[in-house]
């Protein structure tokens, strides 16, 4: 640092000028700023956009998921909890009695999407999680998880191979 | 291809099944005849299909009751093996044959006759109840191909003109009688078994006594020492016709002289390879011949129980051979003190139930035994611990029918017959595209070219040679350019093929080869045992990879994958099956590799040449 | 004694011995689905290919004699070409969907796959498609597409079980395992089919679907349904017992297991427990904390002095049963005590057999009799409180075990008797009709829920680790005991097992000089040189052979 | 009339000024938000509304004065009962307080009575200021201590070691000053910069003592705990600081406290040295000759206005552009610079002034 440096007056100056000139900018150019007023407005979702789990079904709209846990094994935070039961005579050989996800506790990696070999859980609602005031409402049970419809865009998201076991 | 399980059974009806009487006191009479009772499973539910048409669940665990044993060791037996009906079947159960001699001799338009005549399906049973389809493998009548079975009998040299007027006559109330065509064709300048088919009246004791019948076993009990016997045949060079060509008397030599548990011999008359139809010949037309060679078998062996293990399909030849049976215990030629020479002789007759692999020789012992006929772990080998835990001697029916001449005329004179190590004559039954297929019993030295072009007549309507399978439908192929080999097993070895049975199953250029490789790989697949993984496996996916090819669906890859799964099978199982599916497909591939290659592009294929 | 090299290696083994147990010998793994080392061989899977010098094919090491100077390559790029082959044509019709399949994560088939194989499937074509989910009994559900035909299950239960319900049907790739029509198979030994299944063909029922095996964490454990004490796995996850296996003991149980043994976790999940201590008010049993019932008991035992009693049960570990001596005869001053042994005509369930199952349910009779004659208790204690009890003698007792009863022939006469005890506390795990008519119920620890060692009818001494805590505010016998003795105004008594332990081996003569750590996991006697128990080896030869005699004799 | 005028005054003053100063606090907020939010490029707090009008987010100040004054009132269980109420009052009430000699303009006449424009004119008055406001450094760390938390007592600390660093040097930066116009009274202060310098610049402050001013400055600022000062705060490292464990209406005067004393600390600046009430070139009385004294009056309250307007902007504008310090810097800074910079100004200082006034 040279002297001028040193003494921290000039440099401070001119941080001062960065920041008025910002400031001044900004005044007089508000409708170019890049803030969005959510939830008037929105950014459209990316195709990829990890949202709020959803466990797809069949056409007979019963659930693909088979169970298999490989979710909940995969998921780093431990937030899946699955109970299995026997599958129905027509159906695959398992499938889930209690499929529950903590909102509270996912971190949105999608490593449960990626693990699961049946396609039956995406993250492609674009939803985040609404706030509830206690912790058992963050537990997103088979209805809440099937509820909400994916989001469409012009080009569907990678998909993967339905797993016909 | 199969898809069908044998243990799914139709329900039953009606009130719970009984045996009559006869048939209690069959059963109870045969379990005499057997160490366990476990061996008795197989004739009893062959007595069971009699009794009721078919064998329900309920008729098994009737069975397990009285034969007295767990009802899953007659569940097995019943699943394993083809000829048990799983529902009933019609009044006329129509079964014919596709395997390769019959393909070429164009069953499959037989079949398709049958099918659209009934309006069925193979497996199928027409509404009114009077006709059941069944496609079935080799059913031992090659050279008389197309052959068709209904219910125990064989109509051979069909057409389908010829069937159509079958089933007609069946369903206007005919009579079902047997046509049998012309077996023995020919035969070389000093026939040994054959010279007994040629002659009239020879299947009754007393016309094979005519032509000096008996007189050898007589005098091999009478003069002869068991040794002496053992190395009599050891200096014949009789080599085994079953397939494998292990010289006989070596054989016997393994079998120990003092043995804590019975020895027995078993006469492998599970005459089963495609192409092969010999033995059936010599079962219904010359019984006593190959009885003779068991009592000789027997005496130098110090044997007192044999079984003739014979194949299911062949309703007539048991016939035959249980007359001869009969007879010669009457004639005190078997059974106690025998000739009163104080040898003793129990020959039981043991029909099988249709399954391919009981020829080989532990898959026969076990089938005796009453299991599943899945062959045994070697070692140890039969000679060793064998049917029933005993050291037991395996031969074929025609290595037996050799013996009383070889006795009669001196192992030189065998030796004459044949070519260097491939000693006396053999029967080549010869099928497919020849003029005049049939058997034909030549010395062991004859080369194709003179066995097909001399013998057979030359090929079918002059068309030009393409393949030449010499030794069964698991040998492998043989091609133009070794015409000239010697038809004997040492040749054949060195040729890249073997001398098998002796089943020359010859093929013109207007068959496609793909196709006669999906057959054969076909017929194995049915025939796998299901014990070892990779013969299990491995045949239904040959086939199922040659059947694209047929289909013309195979990717240029599938070439590569085709070889690669059929040498993955071999030598890696308990038994040489998985060997036998391999080899004739490799053998075809590596010959062929042009007919395969075009059927990768798209088109349609002469199939059969229908 | 042949001598042959396997990879190089030079090994000597017994004669008779196959070249797999050579390289077993060795430590070599030679990957395999139908050979066991406890079964007849069948060598149908064809995995344990080895090449051996001078013969011309790969042969099977399971059913090949190592003979003298034999060489053995189990790692060749033959040999490996040859498993990888072998495991081609196992998937090319073996469902793959191991996501469902409850073997997965513990399935031989997938690990040897990964390990032997790991090529992608050429398999193009439509598999060969069997029935699935097929209830074969009451303990197991089979599903033939995935069965690879091993046939291990079905020799096992010939050769052990004597059952010959199960068996192989069909030829070629449509061959399945199956059971006879309407003849479901029903053996009290059936679940070891399912841990002998390499493949996920045979599942429990009672395990299916409730746990990827995973998540599961083990714990050596021995198994208390009767006196064969075999040695367990107890599989857990989060508090909560899963399953129990057998765990490979030679001197016990092999690797095998019955399954009412199997089955006996269930209780210790049970919601019904015991879950904290009561008191009897008025109008029956009233939920209350620790400190009120050792109050309770701790008056109780003070004001009763001499006349205190206790009822230990022979289902309590070496280590509770010293501690409850030791309450009675040094802390409390008391003789009154003992054991109840169970009569074995009693007992619901299986009967004694030839295999693993004996007719004395209790664990550790021979444990309790041992510690209580070192502590000079009469051999037959508990007949003296029984005796004192209808006498009206008693003041205070203690009854470990609510189940202690309930196998006994002169039931009636006890419950009539302590009805007349001024004040019984139990230490229970369920409620029953002793819990009923005691004072005070203290909840307690089940033996997946304790450390301690337990002595077998022979003399072994083996060792249980603790694999979950105990339910509830349930209390471990060693803590309970020393609680009582608190309560009572005494000494408290040392909690660990291992400490406990040590006492117990300087006081009870029998357990020589033992220790945990000599006990280790297969157990270990005071006293070296007893024969032990042992589950023999068939081979191959004797069954095959024997073929008639098996059937006669069935 | 029986009461008097200066008396009413002086009622009217002490209730005008802190209402003032109270009532800057939700403005210079907003202005902080706004200004800040539109330094970063974003645009800031405009959600609250009444009906349909936002206000352009000046309700957002307001809206927290509610929120904080309805916020439940609670006490960390191991607080101190007594000093983790008081602590919030030791810092608002000196830093009002220390506003009561700034004046904002001229004196006035009313009835013949003159009446100083600040809530109380003493002759001490910068001592006054200084004597006051240093009380707040008290409640500072007070609440750190009170509070019984870690990191609150870390605060504490440093705010109590900051404030002794820097306090010496705001008073000896001054000193400069002081020595020119010779009087501690503020409104003298702000009179004796109405002269102009050699007939053109105003003779302010700064002008006669720019490296004083700059040295005020900086002092200000970390008297203000304010950026690049904050380390009392320290919310990245520190969580809150002293008032972590502080919420609701506590919470709002820690953060009137510091508002305050941004108000009071530019009143200063302005007063010592930018001429405080003055109009530059303009004098009362030429003001009262053109304007009417009531026009004078106003006009010098604009220019004060402007003036601490400015310092107040210049708080804030320093602080969304500054980084925080590091503890050793802040140290070494306020005794390794500052300090002795101080003293040589005041030496400087001195020994002109002996030099042009002669001795």
């Amino acid at each position: 640092m040279d002297f001028k440096e040193r003494i921290y007056l000039w440099e401070i100056v001119k941080g001062l000028w960065i920041t008025l000139r910002h400031l001044v900018y900004n005044l007089f150019h508000q409708r170019s700023m890049p803030t969005l007023h959510y939830p008037e407005e929105q950014r459209p979702m990316p195709a990829r956009y990890r949202g709020r789990h959803r466990l797809t079904q069949r056409d007979d709209g019963s659930l693909k998921c088979t169970a298999c846990m490989l979710c909940a094994t995969a998921c780093p935070a431990k937030c899946i909890y699955i109970e299995a039961q026997e599958g129905l005579p027509e159906g695959t050989e398992k499938r889930p009695q209690v499929y529950n996800i903590d909102m509270l506790k996912c971190v949105y990696c999608s490593l449960c999407v990626e693990a699961c070999p049946c396609d039956a859980i995406r993250m492609d609602t674009g939803l985040m999680p609404p706030p509830a005031d206690s912790r058992e409402k963050f537990i997103y049970r088979i209805e809440e998880l099937t509820k909400y419809p994916a989001i469409k865009h012009p080009n569907p998201p990678f998909l993967h191979r339905c797993g016909k076991l | 291809m199969e898809t069908t399980r044998r243990s799914d059974p139709a329900p039953h009806q009606g009130p719970p099944p009984e045996f009559s009487r006869s048939a209690v006191e069959e059963i109870n009479r045969l379990k005499l005849r057997y160490p366990t009772n476990r061996a008795v499973i197989l004739p009893a539910l062959h007595i069971a299909q009699r009794e009721f048409g078919w064998i329900s669940d309920e008729v098994m665990a009737l069975v397990a009751d009285v034969v007295g044993v767990p009802p899953m060791d007659v569940f097995r037996c019943v699943g394993f093996y083809t000829m048990y009906h799983r529902r009933p079947p019609g009044k006329y159960d129509v079964q014919v044959c596709t395997n390769i001699s019959c393909c070429l001799g164009g069953a499959r338009k037989v079949l398709r006759k049958v099918e659209e005549k009934l309006g069925i399906k193979s497996g199928g049973k027409t509404t009114d109840g009077m006709f059941s389809l069944q496609e079935v493998e080799c059913l031992a009548s090659c050279g008389t191909a197309p052959v068709v079975r209904v219910n125990d009998d064989f109509i051979e040299d069909l057409t389908p003109d010829g069937i159509e007027e079958l089933l007609e006559d069946l369903a206007n109330g005919g009579e079902l009688r047997e046509k049998q065509g012309i077996h023995l064709r020919g035969q070389g300048a000093e026939p040994v078994v054959s010279k007994d088919l040629m002659s009239e009246g020879i299947r009754g004791l007393e016309g094979y006594r005519k032509l000096g019948g008996y007189q050898q076993a007589e005098r091999a009990i009478k003069t002869m020492q068991p040794p002496d016997v053992i190395e009599l045949v050891k200096k014949s060079g009789l080599r085994g016709r079953g397939g494998a060509g292990f010289p006989a008397g070596m054989k016997w030599g393994f079998i120990p002289k003092e043995s804590a548990k019975p020895k027995y011999l078993c006469v492998n008359a599970d005459e089963g390879e495609p192409g092969t139809f010999k033995d059936r010949e010599i079962l219904e037309r010359t019984p006593h011949r190959m009885l003779e060679g068991i009592v000789i078998c027997c005496w130098a062996v110090g044997i007192h129980t044999a079984y003739i293990y014979i194949r299911g399909e062949f309703a007539k030849g048991a016939v035959s051979v249980q007359k001869a049976l009969d007879e010669a215990y009457r004639a005190n030629l078997l059974g106690r003190n025998i000739l009163g020479t104080g040898f003793n002789l129990e020959v039981t007759l043991h029909q099988g139930a249709g399954a391919y692999i009981c020829g080989e020789e532990t898959g026969l012992i076990e089938s005796l035994e009453g299991k599943p006929g899945q062959p045994r772990i070697k070692p140890p080998f039969p000679a060793i611990v064998g049917a029933f835990g005993g050291p037991t001697v395996v031969n074929n029916v025609e290595t037996l029918a050799f013996l009383p001449a070889i006795l009669e005329k001196g192992p030189e004179w065998f030796v004459g017959l044949g070519s260097p190590k491939n000693s006396g004559t053999r029967i080549f039954c010869v099928s497919g595209h020849v003029a005049r297929p049939g058997l034909y019993e030549l010395g062991m030295g004859v080369p194709l070219r003179t066995l097909i072009y001399e013998h057979c007549g030359g090929m079918k309507n002059a068309n030009k040679f393409k393949a030449c399978f010499p030794g069964g439908s698991s040998s492998p192929v043989l091609t133009e350019a070794d015409l000239d080999v010697r038809m004997d097993f040492d040749s054949l070895a060195a040729a890249g093929s073997m001398a098998g049975s002796g089943g020359v199953i010859v093929v013109d250029e207007s068959a496609c080869m793909v196709c006669v490789a999906e057959r054969v790989a076909g017929f194995y697949h049915h025939e796998s045992c299901g014990q070892c993984t990779p013969c299990r496996e491995g045949t239904g996916w040959l086939e199922k990879i040659l059947h694209r090819f047929e289909e013309r669906t195979a990717h240029k890859e599938d070439l590569e994958l085709l070889v690669n799964a059929a040498e993955g099978m071999m030598g890696r199982t308990i038994c040489v099956l998985a060997d036998a599916a391999a080899m004739p497909v490799l053998s075809i591939v590596k010959k062929f590799r042009k007919e395969f290659e075009e059927h990768l592009s798209p088109g349609k294929c002469e199939g059969w040449g229908d | 004694m042949p001598k042959l090299t396997v990879d190089g290696r030079p090994v000597e083994v017994e004669a008779g011995q196959t070249v797999m147990n050579a390289a077993e010998k060795l430590g070599i793994e030679i990957p395999r689905f139908c050979y066991h080392s406890k079964l007849p061989v069948a060598g149908n899977c064809r995995m344990c290919l080895v090449e051996v010098e001078k013969m011309p094919k790969l042969t099977t090491s399971c059913t090949t004699p190592a003979t003298e100077g034999m060489v053995v390559l189990t790692k060749s790029p033959k040999v490996k070409e040859g498993q990888k082959a072998v495991l081609e044509y196992l998937l090319i019709n073996h469902p793959l969907d191991c996501p469902v399949c409850d073997k997965a994560g513990e399935c031989d088939l997938q690990d040897q796959y990964f390990a032997f194989s790991s090529t992608p499937s050429r398999m193009i074509d439509q598999k060969v498609h069997k029935p699935k989910r097929i209830e074969l009994g009451p303990t197991i559900k089979l599903d033939q597409e995935r069965c690879v035909l091993c046939t291990r299950c079905v020799r096992f239960l010939e050769v052990y079980a004597h059952d010959h319900s199960l068996g192989t049907v069909n030829r070629g790739d449509r061959a399945i395992l199956t059971v006879f029509p309407g003849r479901p198979l029903d053996n009290i030994y059936s679940l070891n089919t399912v841990d002998l299944c390499p493949v996920g063909a045979l599942t429990s029922k009672d395990f299916r679907f409730k746990k990827r095996v995973w998540f599961l964490k083990n714990a050596d454990s021995v198994c208390t349904f009767c006196s064969n004490q075999c040695s367990t796995v107890v599989q857990h996850d989060e508090g909560t017992i899963y399953r129990i296996l057998p765990r490979e003991n030679e001197k016990v149980n092999g690797p095998w297991m019955c399954d009412t043994g199997r089955l006996e976790y269930r209780f210790i999940n049970a919601e019904e427990r015991v879950k904290c201590p009561m008191v009897r008010r008025d109008e029956g049993q009233e939920r209350t904390t620790w400190r009120e019932a050792m109050e309770a008991v701790g008056a109780a035992f003070k004001a009763a002095g001499s006349r205190a009693a206790g009822l230990a049960s022979p289902r309590m570990t070496n280590e509770s049963l010293f501690a409850f001596a030791k309450l009675f005869v040094e802390t409390l001053g008391s003789k009154l005590a003992g054991f109840v042994k169970a009569d074995a005509g009693l007992v619901e369930g299986a009967p004694a057999d030839d295999f693993l199952i004996k007719a004395d349910k209790n664990p550790n009779t021979r444990g309790a009799e041992e510690i209580f004659a070192a502590w000079g208790v009469e051999v037959d204690g508990a007949r003296s409180v029984l005796e004192a009890a209808e006498g009206g003698k008693l003041a205070a007792l203690l009854v470990m075990d609510q189940a202690l009863l309930e196998r006994v022939p002169n039931r009636e006469r006890w419950l009539k008797a302590l009805a007349k005890v001024k004040f019984v506390a139990v230490a229970s795990l369920a409620e029953n009709e002793l819990t009923r008519l005691a004072h005070v119920v203290l909840p307690l620890a089940s033996w997946a829920e304790e450390e301690g060692t337990y002595t077998r009818f022979d003399g072994l001494v083996q060792r249980s680790w603790r694999a979950v805590p105990p339910r509830g505010e349930a209390k471990d016998a060693l803590g309970l005991l020393s609680q009582v003795a608190v309560a009572a105004g005494k000494q408290a008594l040392p909690l660990v097992a291992e400490a406990v332990f040590k006492a117990l081996v300087a006081k009870v003569r029998c357990f020589g000089s033992l220790t945990y750590a000599a006990i280790g996991k297969q157990g270990a006697k005071a006293g070296s040189g007893a024969a032990t128990h042992k589950v023999e080896i068939v081979n191959l030869a004797k069954d095959k052979g024997a073929g008639g005699a098996e059937a006669r004799t069935w | 009339m029986t009461i008097e005028i200066p008396y009413i005054a002086a009622v009217l003053k002490a209730i005008a000024f802190p209402v003032m100063a109270l009532n800057m606090i939700p403005v210079l907020v907003w202005i902080e938000r706004r200004g800040s939010a539109f330094i970063q490029n974003r645009i800031g707090p405009n959600r609250a509304n009444i009906g349909s009008f936002t206000f352009l987010g000046l309700l957002h100040p307001f809206a927290d004065a509610m929120k904080f004054m309805f916020k439940e009132p609670f006490r960390p269980e191991n607080a101190h009962p007594v000093f983790y109420f008081l602590a919030p009052a030791l810092v608002v009430i000196p830093s009002l307080m220390a506003l009561a000699v700034i004046p904002i303009a001229d004196h006035v006449w009313v009835q013949g009575h003159e009446i100083s424009m600040s809530v109380t004119e003493l002759e001490y008055g910068i001592a006054y200021v200084f004597a006051v406001a240093s009380i707040g450094v008290l409640g500072i760390a007070i609440a750190g201590w009170a509070s019984n938390n870690k990191y609150s007592l870390l605060g504490g600390i440093r705010s109590t070691a900051q404030m002794i660093s820097y306090e010496l040097s705001l008073g000896l930066s001054v000193l400069g000053v002081l020595l020119i116009f010779g009087t501690l009274d503020l409104n003298e202060l702000a009179r004796g910069q109405g002269a102009l310098l050699w007939g053109v610049l105003p003779k302010w402050g700064v002008f006669l003592q720019p490296v004083g001013f700059l040295l005020f400055v900086v002092a200000c600022f970390a008297e203000a705990n304010r950026l690049p000062f904050d380390l009392p705060e320290g919310d990245s490292e520190l969580v809150a600081g002293y008032h972590t464990e502080y919420g609701g209406f506590k919470f709002s005067m820690f953060f009137m406290g510091e508002y305050v004393s941004m108000v009071t600390l530019a009143s200063l600046i302005a007063t010592l040295f930018f001429g405080g009430w003055q109009v530059p070139w303009m004098t009362t009385t030429a003001l009262d000759a053109h304007l009417g004294e009531l026009g004078r009056t106003l006009s010098q309250i604009a220019a004060f206005a402007v003036k601490i307007g400015f310092f107040l902007w210049l708080f804030i504008w320093v602080r969304w552009t500054l980084p925080r310090f590091r503890y050793d810097q802040l140290m070494r800074l306020g005794w390794k610079v500052v300090l002795p910079l101080a003293l040589v100004n005041i030496l400087v200082t001195a020994l002109v002034l002996l030099l042009a006034n002669g001795f």
